[in-house]
């Protein structure tokens, strides 16, 4: 639904995120254990009543995936995706 | 004797039935409460453990249910009333120590509020599937007393009666609630202390002595208690004992004993005998229905007498031991008899047996986790009638 | 786009059919089941001679949600239901998951006597300081002071400090970390997942909804934040010193690491060596 | 009409029990009326969808429960959908503006909404809300007297707190009174 | 299938009901024994800890009974055919895991060496008082099949009958000894593997896959058990649940599972059904007694018929699920029924039901501690014929 | 002659009338009862004011042949039994005494939660390494390798130690003597019975009918001697060091002397606090 | 006659019980008879009085009980004492006559002594009492096969004491023949 | 029924012990720890059947009653009697 790709232009790798909106209770656990600063909590409500985090700084994003160990709703995770070669120095 | 005014919350209250059996306990003189936290349960301990403090009494939460079931018994023989409470799951785990009440002759008060079951069930659901349990729960012969309430208001009564009973027989007595009578809010008038009957301890007479008979009995087969460290130097025992509560091994104690602890009961049932009798006079057919299914029949008895069928409600109160006689005088005169219960048939086979072949009988079964519809009883009803 | 492909690891450890699970928002129990997961990964253990056993409680209904075969059993029993099936599949690799009320109030016998034995099965208990479940009442680990609805004007009883009681039972390795400790929860879960013996990794976690809230402790992001500040990590610390008080600092660590013989590797040298040849030997366990 | 059965339906944390206990308290303490409150508990209701159901009655309340109630009160759409359709023919159905949408009403039902939320939090509290929506049912069904369910309010709400839900109990009930009148008038 | 001839000590030997209890669950296929000791039953376990390590199996002294009845449960999700055995007060404690097992479907056996009662009561003398808490110790509705041998033979014998109808039914079997069976010796014979014939496990033909039921009933209501560790990731629960085998809260899937819960029982109680007669074709007063009272009966019926009184002797074998069908059919045709129990009325209670007033119905009640004097029963035998 | 004036001191203490008593030549349990008795003598408490709690076992029997108010309860449940006596009567002592496997295997759980709590109560355990009443199965603490009924060739369970685990569990004291070390046991006796909290004294002791008879270790006397020539007191010493081996060496001494607030005088200390006059006390504990 | 009722009695630690199981094991194992062995146990019984009943029977033994011994076999005064007066009309008494002194036997009885213990003592072992008296009793009652005997006595002693207890048994068999000739020559 | 009688003519004290022969069951005890070595076990059986102790040397007794803690069966016991003034030097 929403995803943030980081831009870690001097590495093999850059992080995506994945946030399930619907599943989200708002703990704001991702946001706060996010070590790149990734993300907030949006204004907006999800269907269930919630505040689901948004991608703020995609291009922060590690793939460290210590959004998914800390989201007790399984409604986010991140990963690493391997740098397209042509990506240096875009 | 009347109630100790400090445990009397007088007057009219909106309480739930968990609530009004911990408002009853305390009227009844509880000052002593050992549990383990199950649901639909919990309510009962949770408002012991706020009210307790202010009124001199000690609730303790124990590691377990098996604790909480033997913790009372030291209690209770240290001179105080006594009750744990509980649901099915924690129910099975105190038989032991119901035996061992029913042994030691210790006054005490299980309540159970039933849910579905068996196991895990349906914690928050009601049930009366716990009813046999009850009676036959616990390994070995023995008698209890098990009262069942069908609103907040009984919650609160019947929990005082229970009290009573447990210190005038001197047996565990099972308060077997559900879980929408804990849970069902309604009004309950409190009356003043002073209108409240409280049944002693029945103290000994007799004096401290080497030839203190700890277990011997009164003319109505309940021997009466001595306090605790006061050089009665009295022996307790699970074991088969002699009147000096000295454990004997041989089956002319035991047949001494155990008949007497199951006579104390059985020879005394009339007066133990709580019965409610709705409209019974012209029935033909006989709605027998004990707990929170005695209000649910109401309606289906409503529902018979609009279409003109002649239907009357009999509801133990005190379900054990059962009102053997009564169903027999019943059995002469009814053309049927229907028991509905949230289970697949438990008191409905007392009931049977009791009828003996003299009209047709009909269990109205229910697995609990609802109410009966009162329609699907009515059915039933005209169907015996046909 | 990619991302949609790449599936959260955990969703093919959970029956996703039973979504959305019971817990509240900010409950830690998610986090629990989320580093659980990531062991399973990072061991490279055929999940299916994983089981999880659990018994009831909030946490207790990680059983259910786990997609292995699971058993949600009675309360305080899920050590000794576990020891039989252990003992049947020494092949498998049982995990225990049930809260601190489970495991240690009424499960404390089945807790200290496995321990003693040394039956190779994984105890993860987490401990939110209270019976969650059914409300919030005072558990064996609720600190001092702390507001239960059975202890309403605040609990006086010592808590018991698990590392100490699970090491003075026999344990082969304790640890305990906070939710806050995602990296090292994972890797405790993995070290036990590779270890022979009965294992304990406590596990700290928020319940905003009923502790906390009944003890004013904000919500489960407070909880987390009050983690990450005031929790010390102390790797090998005596197991004396682990005491909690109510706002006080958290020991976390591992603390025990020792090599025992399991229950099964125990007898079968016992019998091996007493009976030679007339006994038939049974399987010990896992291969590891 | 001796027997007058009410549903409260809405979210865990709404205080719809509460809303029940009140009416509950003010027909069985005040009004001198039977009153019967049951609720739906489970572990499973952390959160979630959550209702009270409130027997009252002139005589003694025998059968507890509400089947096809008289007047439904709902404060979230999942329990509008879930309960309307037990409703008694010409029930009352009250409903919070803003969070349901009376849809699919059951023929010669009484439907009438209130922006409870927004009183709420004119008020300051949106906890209120369902001391709103108390008051809003005691002007517009005739079950309760509306000195009983003050009374009832006071008893039932933290100390502390009785002025602001008295305030809420009154805006709902004004404005119940309003459509009440309107009603009658034309 | 046919037993693994391991385990099975062919030959005649001369064991008391304990070690043949014993022999018989080797035989049966049992390697797997959770067990806490109790007199009178200890030397059941004492056997299985001493033969087990030649056969492959594994024994484990758990800390308590609570822990033994799950444990075996454990176990036999774990693949292995297993019981514990215990006495009275273990028996007690295990209650909540007897529902358990029947709510989850596990195959399993309890060996119940029924000793004076209640409470620690007579650990060394015999009772027969333990059967209505074999049928309703647990809290909520369940049915179990409940044995009840009378001799040493039949110790191994009926041991093996039990295994095979847990696996059969996947109920939990209450295998109901005595002490006086316990510590009887006699003559028992082993037959060779080959005539021993072994349920084997009901495992499941489905595959793994999402869909797979856990709890889908076969025609018989019984379901069919996965292996465990398999791909299966099942999930078992005591808490009402779906065919899955999830947790679902209310009480449409309550009466769906537990109505077969019953019902799996209740309507294959023909096939489940032994029953033992003597003498019935001609007799006026049909005695009904189980385990070693049918023995002690034996002798009163043999002093009837010296003295020309028609006596007979119906005696099930499997006491629960009761044999009503066929009580029913002999109250037709009987004068009197007397039924002697170590107790205060038990099994009587359920005879008298089914007689529903067709005819006479005396219990000799006993105490426990000792066996009934034959007499005493000719005695009442005498008056019901007067 | 005046000897014949001078009554045993026990037998004030006892029910004659019982006797002989039903444990057997060389038993140990009866040197427990004559250590308790001097001990009573020696602390000049009210008998009156004794309760005696046992459970079922050999031990289990002492309740029935002490003369003052005593409780023969269920198998395991002398504790929660005592801890509602004790509650209810806080001013009496109460004194659990009972053998191992009723308080440790059984009843573990009761142990370790009234040690917890920190219950008043005085808890004595005859440790004779097996269940002897039921005729010697393997218990909590019986040794490596030791036989027994349901260990027939040799036990291969870790047994506890059981200091460490009163330790962990939070007894205020803690000693281990064994009856060779009759003034010592004494002394500890007069120890706890003068100490508020949960007090434990193990109380090593032999059984020649059962278990020794077992494992081929003689007589009562040569048990006796053996404790002699193979104990070692060590005051003071690391609870941790306290495991028993077969035939080895075994550490005597008082390990553990600390002051915590009973349950009842830290309940009383909580209400006041948050309750104000709107507490009614409830009495907290013995005059010692 | 087809049922034999034997009750033997004495002190724990003397072999009672396993004097019974030899009788009851050649009675079943070896003879072809029913055979049926009950104990008294009991946790008081630790060192106190204990007895062994043993019913033999040529067909299938019903009642498992000894209520009436056809033969009694005493170890001790104190079983003698308890167990004489439930004896048969014309029942057969054996005792050791070093340990019990037959006072008050019952009309009609037959009882004969035998030194056992000094026995005993003479094979070296005082423990081998019980299968001395178990020869005894074979060679003067008609209930077991002195092959019988034999069988079950080596099936029921400890491995590596066979032959101690085999010359235990001749020894009370031999005894016991030698009276049985003398009372049949007189 | 017997009792020895230790002489402590230094001392202010003199022991005496007393010993219950029929509730004796013989296991030594009292035998073996008595310190000042008072008792030996009896040849004869008592009416149980067992060896009771014996005093061998009375005037030993010091009255410790070290026999009565030890003494499983309560059969046994010693106590300090006061040595009369006329006592010394006897
Ligand atoms: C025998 C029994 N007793 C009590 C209960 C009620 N019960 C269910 S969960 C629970 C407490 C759970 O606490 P914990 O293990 O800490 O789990 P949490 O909910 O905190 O995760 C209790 C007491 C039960 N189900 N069964
Ligand atoms: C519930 C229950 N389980 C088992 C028993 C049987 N039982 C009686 S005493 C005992 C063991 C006693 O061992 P211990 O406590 O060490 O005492 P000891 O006899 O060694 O002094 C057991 C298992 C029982 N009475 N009740
Ligand atoms: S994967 Fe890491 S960096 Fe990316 S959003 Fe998650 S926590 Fe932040
Ligand atoms: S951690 Fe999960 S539940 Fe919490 S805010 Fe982030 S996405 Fe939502
Ligand atoms: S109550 Fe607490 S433990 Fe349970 S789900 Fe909610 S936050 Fe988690
Ligand atoms: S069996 Fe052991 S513990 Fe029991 S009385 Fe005999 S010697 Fe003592
Ligand atoms: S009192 Fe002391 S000195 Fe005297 S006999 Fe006894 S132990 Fe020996
Ligand atoms: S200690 Fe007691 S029982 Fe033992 S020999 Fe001495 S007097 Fe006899
Ligand atoms: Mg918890
Ligand atoms: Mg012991």
């Amino acid at each position: 639904m929403v995803a943030g790709k980081g831009n870690m232009a001097a590495k093999k790798y850059r992080g995506e995120v994945f946030i399930n909106r619907d599943r989200c209770k708002g703990c704001g656990f991702c946001v706060e254990f996010c070590p790149t600063h990734v993300l907030t909590l949006d204004r907006e409500f999800n269907t269930r009543g919630y505040h689901p985090p948004v991608v703020v700084d995609a291009d922060a994003c590690t793939g460290c995936d210590l959004c998914g160990l800390y989201c007790p709703d399984f409604a986010i995770h991140g990963w690493r995706v391997p740098v397209q070669s042509d990506g240096a120095g875009e | 004797m009347k109630a100790d005014p400090m445990g009397v919350l007088v007057g009219a209250h909106f309480l739930d039935g968990d609530h009004a059996c911990c408002e009853g306990a305390l009227a009844a003189g509880c000052r002593m409460v050992f549990g383990y936290p199950i649901t639909p349960s919990t309510e009962v301990v949770e408002r012991i453990a706020r009210r307790f403090p202010m009124v001199g009494g000690v609730f303790i939460q124990m590691e377990d249910e098996i604790a909480s079931s033997i913790a009372i018994q030291g209690a209770a023989w240290g001179g105080k009333k006594v009750m744990t409470v509980t649901s099915g799951p924690g129910m099975s785990l105190m038989q032991e120590h119901i035996g061992f009440a029913a042994m030691t002759e210790t006054p005490c008060v299980f309540v159970n509020v039933q849910r579905g079951g068996p196991s895990t069930g349906l914690p928050t659901l009601p049930g009366q599937a716990d009813m046999m349990q009850a009676r036959w729960g616990s390994h070995g012969d023995y008698e209890i007393i098990a009262l069942s309430p069908n609103s907040p208001q009984e919650c609160f009564d019947l929990t005082i009666v229970a009290f009573n009973m447990s210190e005038r027989y001197r047996v565990p007595v099972m308060f077997m609630m559900d879980e929408s009578v804990g849970h069902m809010t309604e009004r309950v008038i409190i009356p003043e202390s002073t209108e409240i009957d409280i049944e002693p301890r029945r103290l000994t007479r007799a004096q401290p002595s080497e030839d203190y008979e700890l277990y011997a009995p009164e003319e109505d087969l309940v021997p009466q208690m001595p306090p605790v460290g006061a050089g009665y130097r009295f022996h307790v025992t699970g074991l088969t004992h002699d009147e000096k509560g000295y454990p004997v091994m041989n089956a002319w104690v035991q047949e001494k004993l155990v008949r007497r602890l199951v006579d104390k009961i059985r020879k005394n049932a009339s007066e133990i005998a709580i019965n409610q009798e709705f409209e019974l006079e012209d029935a033909e057919v006989v709605i027998v229905a004990y707990g929170i299914t005695s209000r649910v029949v109401q309606r289906t008895m409503f529902l018979a007498r609009e279409k003109g069928l002649k239907v009357g409600v009999f509801r133990p109160v005190v379900v054990w031991p059962f009102p053997e006689d009564r169903i027999r005088e019943l059995a002469g005169r009814a053309k049927a008899f229907v028991v509905p219960e949230l289970n697949y048939g438990q008191v409905y086979y007392e009931v049977e047996r009791l009828v003996a072949g003299r009209a047709p009988c009909r269990l109205v079964d229910h697995g609990g986790g609802a109410l009966h519809d009162p329609a699907d009883i009515l059915k039933v009803v005209e169907e015996v009638l046909r | 786009m990619s991302q949609g492909e790449h599936r959260n690891p955990v969703e093919s450890f959970l029956r996703m059919d039973r979504m959305p699970h019971i817990w509240c928002p900010g409950c830690g129990i998610g986090i629990v089941v989320n580093c659980f997961v990531r062991a399973l990964l990072k061991s490279k253990i055929d999940v299916d001679s994983v089981s999880v056993v659990s018994g009831i409680g909030c946490t207790g209904r990680i059983a259910g949600y786990f997609k292995v075969d699971s058993f949600h059993t009675t309360h305080g029993r899920p050590i000794p239901f576990a020891t039989g099936l252990k003992t049947a599949r020494p092949d498998m690799n049982i995990v225990v998951l049930s809260g601190e009320g489970d495991l240690i109030a009424i499960g404390g016998n089945h807790f200290i006597h496995a321990a003693r034995r040394n039956v190779d099965i994984k105890v993860i208990c987490v401990n939110n300081f209270t019976y969650a479940m059914t409300g919030g009442q005072v558990g064996p680990t609720a600190p001092l002071h702390s507001i239960a609805t059975t202890a309403p004007y605040g609990s006086h009883e010592r808590p018991f400090n698990l590392p100490f009681l699970a090491e003075s039972s026999g344990a082969t390795y304790v640890a305990r970390w906070t939710t806050y400790h995602v990296r090292q929860l994972t890797k405790a879960m993995v070290d036990v997942l590779n270890k022979p013996g009965f294992c304990f990794v406590e596990a700290i976690a928020p319940c905003p909804t009923i502790y906390q809230r009944r003890n004013r402790m904000g919500d489960g992001l407070e909880m987390m934040r009050f983690y990450r500040e005031h929790s010390r990590i102390a790797n090998g610390a005596d197991t004396r010193s682990l005491d909690i008080e109510m706002g006080g600092e958290i020991v976390v660590g591992k603390f025990i690491d020792r090599d025992r013989p399991t229950y099964l590797e125990a007898m079968d040298e016992e019998l091996s060596k007493r009976l030679g040849n007339r006994y038939v030997p049974y399987p010990t366990g896992v291969k590891r | 009409m001796s027997r007058t059965e009410i549903k409260i339906g809405g979210l865990g944390g709404q205080g719809v029990i509460l809303a029940g206990m009140i009416l509950g308290r003010a027909a069985a303490l005040y009004d001198d009326m039977d009153a019967t409150l049951t609720q739906s508990f489970g572990p499973e209701a952390r959160g979630g969808a959550c209702s009270a159901q409130v027997v009252v009655n002139t005589e003694r309340n025998l059968y507890p429960c509400v089947t096809r109630p008289d007047i439904l009160v709902v404060m979230s759409q999942p329990a509008y959908e879930r309960f309307v359709m037990e409703v008694k023919p010409g029930a009352l159905v009250l409903y919070e503006e803003s969070l349901v949408e009376t849809h699919h009403l059951p023929e010669g039902c009484r439907a009438f909404g209130i922006p409870a939320t927004r009183f709420a939090e004119e008020l300051g509290r949106r906890m209120v809300l369902n001391i709103i929506m108390v008051g809003f049912l005691t002007a517009l069904a005739d079950v309760v007297s509306v000195e009983a369910a003050r009374k009832a309010v006071v008893d039932s709400v933290p100390k502390g707190t009785e002025k602001l839900n008295l305030g809420a109990f009154e805006k709902g009930y004004e404005f119940g009174l309003d459509i009440k009148n309107r009603e009658s008038s034309c």
